[in-house]
């Protein structure tokens, strides 16, 4: 890891007392996707404390998986972070065949590759796209979302669903790539970098988005460790932190990609950030795809396990790196078929927790940026 | 016909036309904007979806009308004819025409050439804003009320770039009626170039759109009524036909806008290197030349249209900052300079 | 008009009430309450690919007091559900509830204590939409549904039939 | 030097248990020494970022394996929490940590007794821990001593049971939020 | 109060005034107007390319799609579900009741094991279409078919019973929509010992567990016989 911290960090932002109004944003607000809650003190238009309250969507997965099968278990991984559901579920796999003990094939390997890293471009096609109608340009949140449907037709004929895929099995993949990704791929690489960088020519220069975002919601790289960030957040903060290099999983040190970082942490590095990650996206499964032609046409997809998945006792915790920063599975198993205990560390819940320091003394306009730029996912935020 | 009878028949055709301009723009944005944005736009109702805004219509007067509990009800009420009303009545002094010859009397395409009209639309303007910011008060909502607040200081500020700007056609054609500013638009200067204001006050062109933009409240201004800040800003409180009121007004103000950068930058009714009068009938001379000014005026619709969903939004500060520190600036440098050059030249 | 016509299938009456339904089928705004992995589908439903403004469900307006169509596309936790309610108290009639995917039907999967299991016990609801999530064209096949009922309403048989009864009373 | 090795270096006599699975480390230290013990291993050993906090709820693995010892019943899937004086505390606080510089994780348990809830917050040295702390407090009871702002995370404020303990049924107990919006 | 980093802007003149980027800006999206406005004219209801007009223009749905169920017939026209309850304890979300049925003398062409399914209601409302039901299937009897206008007036014609489910297979199989047949997935073979073991040890514990189990859960089911709900 490599700490590039060159910038000044300034205590900033109003501290008397005074008359302040109450405002309340949400949890029913159009910035706030659906659940979030923000109980915010303004002077004017000026936050001078911000609250987040969340819960409004806890569903109890977590005691649910205590009552469920491994199996069972996996469909409830889709309904976390349901904008790149695949790596949920490869996540939760990956732990479960860490508790197991098993290794699966290279060409299932390849193939989660390529479908995450298909999810992390829908991902973050979504995240700019909300910033980008959050912010008041609604015209390339369509340019986006229409490459997303492209994305997710090639999950549908993966795997049958479009958005909450539960792709894979524990021990290895079912399918293997369909004839569609192999038509559309080669068109797709260059539809996506197209409608990329027409949402680029729309926004990253024009002023009026660059003041708006940049020095906005600026945070120290000390400050993000602190509060547990991971992910583009961080670094966008200026941490080079990826667990794909840093602890990698699957295959992904064979593959040759660079990890953009950014400088000061504001809201237009987070945006910058997820643009150029979706074009890396691109050339990891450009390379994914190289390797995964060169298997033959039988290469095994599945381990061999058990039809009832048992692992043996013991605790393990396994993350990767999903769209949004780590993404954790710890599961304790006492033998069973049904994992003990199942913890999910969600990846924008510990950002968000840093929210009302990340807004006060900022305005209500840049909440809102702020809010979107993080990417808060209410399905893995509150489980 | 005697003159009040003209006249009557003047008032509804105008009317009438700003009404017909504020509903077909409502189609036009939806349609303009799925366009652009590779989708289709509401296409179900009537041919081409161009019945949606009845459609529209019909729902909103037919559906509950609410007025929250603790809102200030005759204020409530009040709110989106204040805001509606002023837009209609600028449309008075707009000359949309030069003239039409009908059963051997002249009649002049304009209600009332009134000799102050220039002053008239920009007092009117002004009056608009106390719809928003009734509406958002009496609502007795955090959101309205900051939408409210928003408008109020943007009002203020834009008020004075776009005045600054107006002024510097003021000296240019020394006369305050909007038809004898059209009148002397005509021609040509310097041998090629139209007689327009645009080209003789570019910058004051510039000005006056960007005061223009946020005196309509249109993105990238629209902070009164900002979506995702604010919920809907000043009219969140608002349903049924109030809501209507307040959405056609909004049309019905870009109307005037638009007519009023056609009568003052482009001409008016005039064509460029043609006089249409010389080899037309007077009558057919008459709708030629509303003809014209109607497809200048629908080009400014269309930008007001096309530049929404292309831009993201200012924040409260960048609005203000843009407008005092660099449009006022802007605006008496242009003045100076304008008034420096009248001086010289005359 | 006479009592007959207020009576019978008044031709006014009907063809009003007719033109009436035409306006609210040709314009149900929606309400995108959506909170979870529905509302994704829902966004899409509203985006580029499907469009649902093509029915004129568009102006997405996040305040109930403009929208006649409360799409609830997402899980209602228990904790949701005072908020729920209030949203629907405050939209004005006349008004539609769309339930999108399991968790807004019954709860779905998460049959848990923080679960609200189905919003039907909390609101009323006209439609029901399976699917987790549904399809955008299972969406937009609730909404053609939606459509099909709002054109066979009658807004105004209610107020003919304070009418006929005070004139009945009064004979 | 191994991780093991620097592990049991840097916490000398506060390392009560050590366990490997599948490559991950687990060590178990006493609740008192919570905080001394952290600073210890995000100063010495370079554990500087924490991951996660969360609480494990062991009543029924006990009861299992009470069971278990007691006869070999098999299938049986009766979920009697049987009261038999479990003598190793009930609950359990995990703490991931991760170290930047050397991506080696660790994680860090601390046995909770169910009469003494009280646990030393790690907010002073990892604002991170803010909210897991806060959810834990919420799922299992835990009180965090020093923690800023202890209150309930997920759950509304009303509500009073501690829903992940294994006690709890899963469907609830038929809890409704009911809010009165004139007073908020 | 919260530590900021000082950020420095720096704009480019062409950045700094606004209308330069804001016109470029202007073009693409006049570019994107105009081509979608020569599309719009094109005969057909897919007029614009990346607009699917729905209830005329659908898009193609993939043959693996996870809609609704149907309950599979065999060429021979026999029902293929006997009625196990596989299904039922493998869904997420407990919404597949099935009731077995001993096969009559006689009712030989109509079910194709000894035992069929005497009742078998799916609660679509509950269901998560997760397709585990079709994996657990030992039969390939339900399938999870292309089905995906589902919406319904009301919640009890969402609790798909056996005559649905039967008619479910007829409309897909009449639009010839249905499945392709599964490819066997290549399966890795355990090359060490020990973990062969392993295998052995759990499918043995399986072996044994499974009639138990089979026969507690038939009990069950035949004894807790309510609507999911």
């Amino acid at each position: 890891m490599a700490r590039e911290i060159e910038t000044v960090c300034i205590t900033t932002g109003p501290a008397e007392v005074g008359d302040y109004v109450t405002l309340n944003i949400g949890p029913i607000h159009p910035a706030m996707h659906g659940t979030l809650r923000v109980i915010t003190k303004t002077d004017g238009e000026t936050i001078i404390s911000a609250e987040p309250e969340i819960g409004y969507l806890h569903r109890g997965v977590e005691k649910l998986g205590e009552n469920l099968t491994y199996k069972q278990f996996l469909p409830l991984t889709d309904r976390l972070n349901y904008c790149s559901a695949i790596c949920n579920n490869v996540a939760y796999e990956l732990a479960v065949e860490k508790a197991l003990g098993i290794e699966v094939p290279e060409k299932a390997q390849l193939i989660r590759t390529i479908m995450m890293e298909l999810a992390r471009i829908a991902d973050h096609e979504v995240l700019v796209g909300i910033l980008g109608v959050d912010l008041g340009a609604l015209t390339p949140f369509f340019y986006l979302i229409i490459q997303r449907e492209e994305i997710y037709e090639i999950f549908e004929w993966h795997h049958g669903a479009r958005l909450t895929n539960s792709m894979g099995t524990i021990g290895g993949v079912e399918a293997d790539l369909p004839d569609r990704f192999h038509q559309k791929w080669p068109k797709m690489r260059d539809t996506i970098r197209k409608a990329n960088d027409e949402t680029d020519r729309l926004l990253t220069h024009n002023r009026i988005w660059m003041d708006r975002t940049i020095g906005v919601n600026a945070f120290c790289a000390d400050d993000a460790l602190n509060w547990g960030f991971t992910g583009p957040m961080l670094r966008a903060c200026g941490v080079k932190r990826d667990l794909r290099k840093d602890e990698p999983y699957l295959m992904y040190d064979q593959f040759d990609f660079e990890v953009p970082t950014g400088k000061h942490g504001d809201v237009f590095d987070r945006y910058m950030i997820r643009m150029l990650e979706m074009e890396e996206s691109i050339k990891i499964i450009d390379q994914a795809y190289a390797m995964y032609q060169k298997l033959p046409e039988d290469a095994p997809l599945m381990k061999k396990v058990p039809k009832i998945i048992k692992p043996p006792e013991g605790q393990i915790y396994h993350a990767i790196e999903s769209p949004n920063g780590e993404l954790g599975f710890f599961i304790k198993s006492d033998g069973t078929d049904k994992p003990y205990r199942i913890k999910i560390r969600p990846p924008c819940y510990m950002v968000y927790q840093a929210f009302g320091e990340l807004v006060q003394g900022e305005m209500i306009s840049d909440l809102i940026a702020c809010l979107s730029s993080i990417n808060v996912i209410a399905g893995e935020l509150d489980r | 016909m005697v003159d009040w009878q003209i006249d009557l028949i003047k008032v509804i055709f105008i009317w009438v036309w700003a009404l017909l301009i504020a509903v077909v723009m409502t189609w036009v944005e939806r349609r303009a904007s799925a366009m652009m944005q590779d989708r289709l736009g509401p296409n179900r109702a009537g041919p081409f979806g161009l019945l949606q805004p009845l459609a529209d219509g019909i729902k909103l007067f037919t559906k509950e009308d609410i007025i929250p509990e603790k809102a200030r009800k005759i204020l409530f009420v009040l709110g989106p004819p204040l805001f509606a009303l002023p837009a209609f009545s600028a449309y008075a002094v707009v000359p949309f025409g030069d003239k039409i010859v009908l059963g051997g009397k002249e009649i002049i395409l304009q209600v009332s050439d009134v000799n102050i009209g220039f002053l008239y639309v920009l007092a009117l303007g002004a009056i608009g804003v106390y719809g928003m910011v009734i509406g958002g008060w009496a609502s007795n909502s955090k959101y309205s009320i900051l939408g409210g607040l928003r408008a109020t200081a943007q009002l203020i500020s834009y008020e004075v770039p776009m005045g600054l700007a107006l002024l510097t056609i003021v000296l240019l054609y020394g006369t305050f009626s909007l038809r004898e500013m059209v009148l002397l638009q005509q021609g040509t200067f310097l041998g090629f170039l139209p007689n327009w204001g645009i080209f003789k006050q570019p910058l004051g062109f510039i000005i006056f759109l960007v005061a223009a933009y946020a005196e309509a409240n249109r993105v990238p201004f629209d902070l009164p009524e900002c979506e995702s800040e604010l919920v809907t800003g000043y009219h969140t409180e608002y349903g049924s036909m109030r809501l209507g009121l307040y959405l056609f007004g909004e049309y019905v103000n870009l109307g005037t806008l638009a007519a009023i950068t056609v009568c003052l930058f482009f001409g008016g009714w005039s064509l460029p290197y043609v006089d249409m009068s010389k080899f037309l009938g007077p009558v057919s001379y008459g709708i030629a030349s509303f003809m014209v000014f109607f497809l200048k005026q629908a080009f400014f619709l269309f930008l007001f249209v096309w530049v929404r969903w292309t831009v993201p939004r200012f924040r409260y500060d960048q609005l203000m900052g843009l407008g005092w520190k660099a449009l006022i600036p802007l605006g008496l440098v242009n003045l100076f300079v304008t008034a420096l050059l009248v001086q010289l030249t005359i | 008009m006479n009592f007959q016509a207020i009576q019978g299938e008044g031709w006014l009456l009907t063809k009003a009430e007719q033109l009436i339904n035409w306006g609210r089928s040709r314009s149900p705004w929606p309400f995108p309450y959506g909170t979870a992995c529905c509302g994704i589908e829902l966004m899409c439903a509203l985006a580029s690919g499907y469009d649902m403004a093509r029915f004129g469900a568009e102006r997405v307006a996040f305040t109930p007091r403009q929208c006649d169509v409360l799409i609830e596309a997402g899980t209602i936790t228990k904790k949701m559900v005072p908020v729920l309610k209030r949203i629907y108290a405050q939209m004005a009639e006349p008004k539609w509830v769309i339930a999108v995917g399991a968790c807004a039907c019954t709860g779905g999967v998460f049959r848990t204590y923080s679960t609200q299991q189905g919003i039907g016990s909390v609101i009323p609801v006209d439609i029901y939409i399976p699917g987790c999530p549904p399809r955008p064209e299972g969406i937009l096949y609730a909404l053609l549904k939606l459509i099909d009922k709002i054109e066979a309403d009658h807004p105004l048989y209610k107020q003919r039939q304070k009418v006929v009864e005070a004139l009945e009373a009064g004979k | 030097m191994s991780l093991k090795e620097r592990i049991k270096e840097c916490l000398e006599e506060d390392l009560l248990e050590l366990t490997e699975f599948r490559g991950d480390l687990c060590v178990e230290v006493p609740k008192n020494r919570v905080l001394e013990v952290m600073s210890k291993l995000k100063k010495e050993a370079g554990f500087d970022f924490l991951s996660d906090v969360f609480g494990v709820d062991n009543l029924d693995l006990y009861a299992a394996k009470a069971k278990k010892a007691k006869k070999k019943t098999g299938e049986e899937e009766e979920e009697e929490p049987k009261k038999k004086e479990p003598p190793p505390p009930r609950f359990e606080v995990m703490y991931l940590l991760l170290s930047l510089s050397t991506n080696e994780r660790l994680q860090v348990k601390v046995r909770v007794p169910e009469d003494d809830m009280d646990v030393p917050s790690v907010t002073g040295i990892w604002r991170s821990a803010t909210w897991p702390e806060r959810e834990a407090f919420d799922m299992f009871g835990f009180r965090f001593k020093g923690h800023p702002n202890l209150r309930r995370l997920l759950m509304w404020d009303e509500f009073e049971d501690h829903p992940l303990r294994k006690d709890y049924p899963l469907e609830g107990k038929g809890e409704e939020r009911h809010l009165n919006y004139d007073t908020v | 109060m919260p530590r900021r980093p000082v950020v420095k802007k720096e704009y480019t003149l062409g950045e700094r005034v606004y209308l330069v980027e804001i016109t470029k800006g202007l073009g693409l999206t006049w570019k994107h107007f105009v081509f979608n406005i020569k599309a719009s004219f094109r005969k057909g209801p897919h007029t614009v390319p990346t607009c699917w007009q729905y209830p005329e223009d659908r898009r193609e749905i993939a043959p693996i799609f996870r809609g609704a169920h149907m309950l599979m017939l065999n060429d021979k026209g026999q029902e293929l579900c006997v009625g196990c309850g596989m299904c039922a304890r493998a869904c997420p979300a407990k919404c597949i009741t099935v009731k077995r049925g001993k096969r009559a003398e006689g009712e030989e062409d109509k079910y194709a094991g000894k035992t069929y399914c005497a009742s078998f209601e799916i609660d679509m409302l509950r269901c998560i279409f997760c397709g585990n039901c079709e994996n657990a299937c030992p039969k390939g009897a339900l399938v999870l078919g292309p089905g995906y206008e589902l919406a319904e007036y009301d919640m009890e014609s969402c609790i798909y019973n056996k005559d649905k489910l039967l008619a479910n297979y007829h409309e897909a199989k009449a639009e010839g929509k249905l499945k392709p047949p599964k490819k066997p997935v290549p399966v890795e073979a355990p090359p060490a010992p020990p973990k062969k073991a392993a295998a052995k040890k759990a499918a043995g514990e399986k072996g044994k567990a499974a009639p138990k189990k089979e026969a507690k859960q038939a009990k069950k089911d035949e004894k807790g016989k309510k609507p999911a709900k």
